[in-house]
């Protein structure tokens, strides 16, 4: 689903936020990503999601060289990656309905699929009773749950969420972990980048760690 | 779900969550339209009124001798070597005399002990209407002179020299005016949808992340721009006739329609504003919209 | 630290990051000062040649019989009993029968024949300065038909009336669109800083958070305002000089000159306007804080 | 320093942040406030600091009633009242160092001083690398940190940080902690609203627990 190969990102003038990173995330995996503060994980995310793009190496998704898209087939392939950013970009003036519904609307579902679809996952997310109200007028923990119910809601090939628990309790964060292992069942792969040890420590998937834009364990297959 | 009433269902949304800004942008356009057209309105019926002037204008050469009817032809074609007239008519002394009784009316006594033989015969030229400008004119009234038998040539030139200033002055006045208000229409438009657009980065931002089409992002934006230019003109536009008929109804004096049939934009002008309106708040829309679509 | 190179260091960071934005905030400001300012030059110019022009309108009365210089002193005081004058010649056969004779130039042969008789005397009247408009000068005429002996009275109606009605047309011109103007500069510069006010909401929001003094806030965007306003009304002024300078050179035929003595605005005026360009910005920019000081 | 009775705080139309809070926090005390997602911790935070306003209740911070404080006395108040936010609160245009050092300039410290404590504080949270770059050019850990360092600029009497660690790291976190931990050493009063169980479960300072805008465990001093 993923390759990177060598892949280094300098931000200008003199960031060097990855160095000669190669990964393998074959479909359907579901991998952790951690590291300090800074260690490059976010922009590890952004080069795959071509939010930003490479100065050296290789990027691949789904079959497709981020470095040479065009337009038109990454929007297409957009529609099918979820992602859950760390500050969420959600759209404060509008209702938390509105901001999951759009993921589905850029692809022009059926109003009335999306209005379940919606439904169902601000349930499975414990935020049903926040669907109207302004997504910059509930608690930053429930803001975090919207923009995760945002990336999952397009049933996405590829999901990366990055940090989706920092503001999350205990509780809510096993549901988190549910959810996301739940789509991880149904085929989705997952790229999830954490501070949080509770969701990894005895996770089964592979685990990676990231050290000042290096991928300091080797990447093998769980 | 098909794309257009997607399109719809999101200008409607934009509309509503945006009105604020949605008013003030009209009121821009519309203000704008509003000055601009009126200067151009102004600008037409003074062209119209000059028109009208120019009509009564006409140039009298004196001359030392009563015209025989032969030789009024070859003068007749001396002049109208120079340029085309409008008419040419030969006033004899007696005819010349005739009109001072009239115009002096009860006082045709003084002329009682007169012959005509006081004063000189005339030619009166009417010319085209192409012939405006003073210069031409003066040039004309040069050549003139040179024509057998001419004394003097007269054409009230006092006045018409200074209606000719006056008249050329307003005209650049309106012209300047009309530039400089076509620039800051232009600059206006351009800005506000920039800044409205600015307020909405975040989510055309967002929807360029989630993968959505350059159709489903632009064509909202598009469909508002063109309600925009729509609505802005057409608003100033109506402004526009409602202050034109206050002037018409507040100035109408008989002397003042005597000079200035003041009217209205034709229909057919009136919809070209209105189309150059929506095409300028497209035409902004659509350059600033391009900003945003590097993906 | 003392609190004034805070402001001053603020306003320096402030203008720097934002630059863009003050640009645009800065054209639009001079934008409109120039539109207005040209508008009013204009419109003084135009006034200042309607005086000129007025300077040379007479009323001629023509008479039945030449006035004995007893009559005159009774003549002056019917005339002045009306209204103040500028003053008043009496003009007998003879005078009159001079003049035809000079306007006639070359032509004067053909007065050989005749006596000074067959021309009226008559009194021509200058008025003041004040008695412009063309009702009033009609009533003057209406009155002065009834002093004794008068035959009939002429001012150059057709041409006076033609001017005046032109003249009045080009004020409500002038002055609808100064009106129209002031109301968009108004209206733009509110907006402008209430939009750049809008960017930088979160700044303002969060020195409000951290304790900041409403000096503390207010100062830099003060300080803003005004260099925004001086700024912005300087750079307008200097655009309409340039303006003015250019027509100048482009149009100063003699004959335009003759009419149109055409001048920039005095010193006082252009301190005026520039005055008044900042307390405008200032202003705005008060008026757009106050919706931030709610602590 | 911090006196909570009855307090009780609505969002329109309905929704019941507050119920009948009543809390009192020592001069020095440093404790901890834990509940799930939405129970009303920031909400808490956001009426000591006289963000919103309560509708019901007392609320006494530094010996003045919050609902009747002149606006001068109030922005004297917040100098010396340093908050970390939840949404970190940074102007993303302007650099770190500003960022910083506007909550010592609002004060009308010496520039010098200013100087040394950012680059100190910086430094104690291992961003001082940082202190040139735009605060919306970093990564999301990194902003945290600068949203600390800009809390505990002036040298607060009260410091409220609402999940200071949230996109923080095990090892940062610890640096974070030390921080907090030498303020409070220092006489600062600090009130720490955290869903993150290793910076509260060993320690011996008080720890508050909400639940449903309501306190669940009695507020007992340490
Ligand atoms: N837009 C940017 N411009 C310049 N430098 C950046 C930008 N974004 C991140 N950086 C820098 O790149 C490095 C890696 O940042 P990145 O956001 O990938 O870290 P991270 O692993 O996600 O950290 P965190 O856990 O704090 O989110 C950091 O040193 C950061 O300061
Ligand atoms: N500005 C607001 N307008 C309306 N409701 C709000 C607003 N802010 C918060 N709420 C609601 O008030 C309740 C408490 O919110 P608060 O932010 O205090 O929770 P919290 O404990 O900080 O949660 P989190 O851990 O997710 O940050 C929530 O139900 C939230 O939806
Ligand atoms: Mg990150
Ligand atoms: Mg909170």
């Amino acid at each position: 689903m993923v390759e990177l190969v060598k892949v280094s990102k300098v931000y200008p003038p003199d960031i060097m936020a990855l160095q000669d990173v190669s990964l393998s995330v074959q479909r359907g995996e579901m991998i952790f990503l951690t590291g300090m503060s800074g260690a490059g994980k976010t922009t590890l995310l952004k080069l795959i999601c071509s939010l930003e793009t490479s100065d050296k190496g290789h990027v691949e998704v789904a079959g497709h060289d981020l470095n040479r898209i065009k337009p038109v087939v990454l929007q297409r392939l957009r529609q099918k990656i979820g992602v859950a950013y760390q500050d969420f970009r959600l759209l404060p003036q509008q209702s938390v309905y509105q901001n999951v519904a759009m993921a589905m609307e850029v692809a022009y579902l059926p109003p009335s699929f999306i209005r379940k679809r919606v439904e169902s996952l601000l349930d499975q997310l414990g935020i049903a009773d926040k669907v109207d109200k302004l997504a910059g007028k509930i608690s930053r923990g429930e803001q975090q749950r919207v923009a995760i119910a945002r990336a999952a809601a397009n049933s996405p090939n590829l999901l990366l969420a990055d940090e989706p628990t920092g503001n999350l309790d205990a509780t809510i964060t096993k549901r988190v972990v549910a959810l996301l292992e739940s789509l991880n069942q149904a085929g989705t792969t997952l790229i999830i980048a954490t501070h949080d040890q509770s969701i990894y420590r005895h996770t089964n998937h592979r685990v990676i760690h990231m050290e000042q834009g290096r991928l300091t364990e080797p990447a093998v297959a769980r | 779900m098909s794309f257009f009433p997607y399109i719809l269902k999101q200008t409607g949304r934009n509309l509503r969550k945006t009105w604020a800004t949605q008013v003030m942008t009209l009121l821009t356009v519309s203000l704008s339209v509003l000055i601009f057209s009126f200067f151009y309105l102004i600008h037409t019926n003074i062209l119209k009124a000059g028109a009208r002037l120019g009509d009564e204008l006409r140039l009298i050469v004196y001359l030392d001798d009563e015209v025989v009817p032969a030789m009024q032809e070859q003068l007749k074609k001396r002049i109208t070597d120079f340029t085309e007239v409008e008419n040419i008519v030969f006033i004899s002394r007696q005819e010349a005399f005739t009109r001072l009784g009239d115009e002096l009316g009860n006082d045709q006594d003084v002329l009682q002990d007169m012959t005509p033989a006081f004063l000189p015969p005339s030619i009166e030229i009417y010319p085209k209407k192409n012939l405006k400008t003073l210069t031409t004119i003066k040039r004309f009234s040069d050549y003139l002179i040179t024509l057998p038998g001419a004394q003097k040539v007269q054409y009230g030139q006092e006045w018409v020299e200074r209606f000719g200033y006056f008249n050329s002055l307003l005209r650049i006045v309106v012209l300047l005016s009309a530039g400089l208000l076509v620039i800051s229409t232009v600059f206006m438009v351009s800005y506000t949808i920039r800044l409205t657009l600015f307020t909405r980065h975040e989510e055309l931002e967002l929807l360029r992340l989630l993968g959505a089409t350059n159709t489903y992002i632009q064509g909202p934006l598009l469909m508002e721009g063109l309600l925009q230019g729509f609505m802005g003109s057409g608003l100033g536009l109506l402004f526009l006739f409602l202050l034109f008929s206050w002037i018409q109804l507040r100035f109408s004096g008989p002397g003042f329609l005597k000079l200035f049939d003041f009217t209205f934009f034709p229909p057919v002008v009136t919809c070209t504003i209105l189309m150059v309106g929506v095409l300028l708040c497209s035409l902004g829309s659509i350059v600033s919209i391009r900003k945003f679509l590097r993906v």
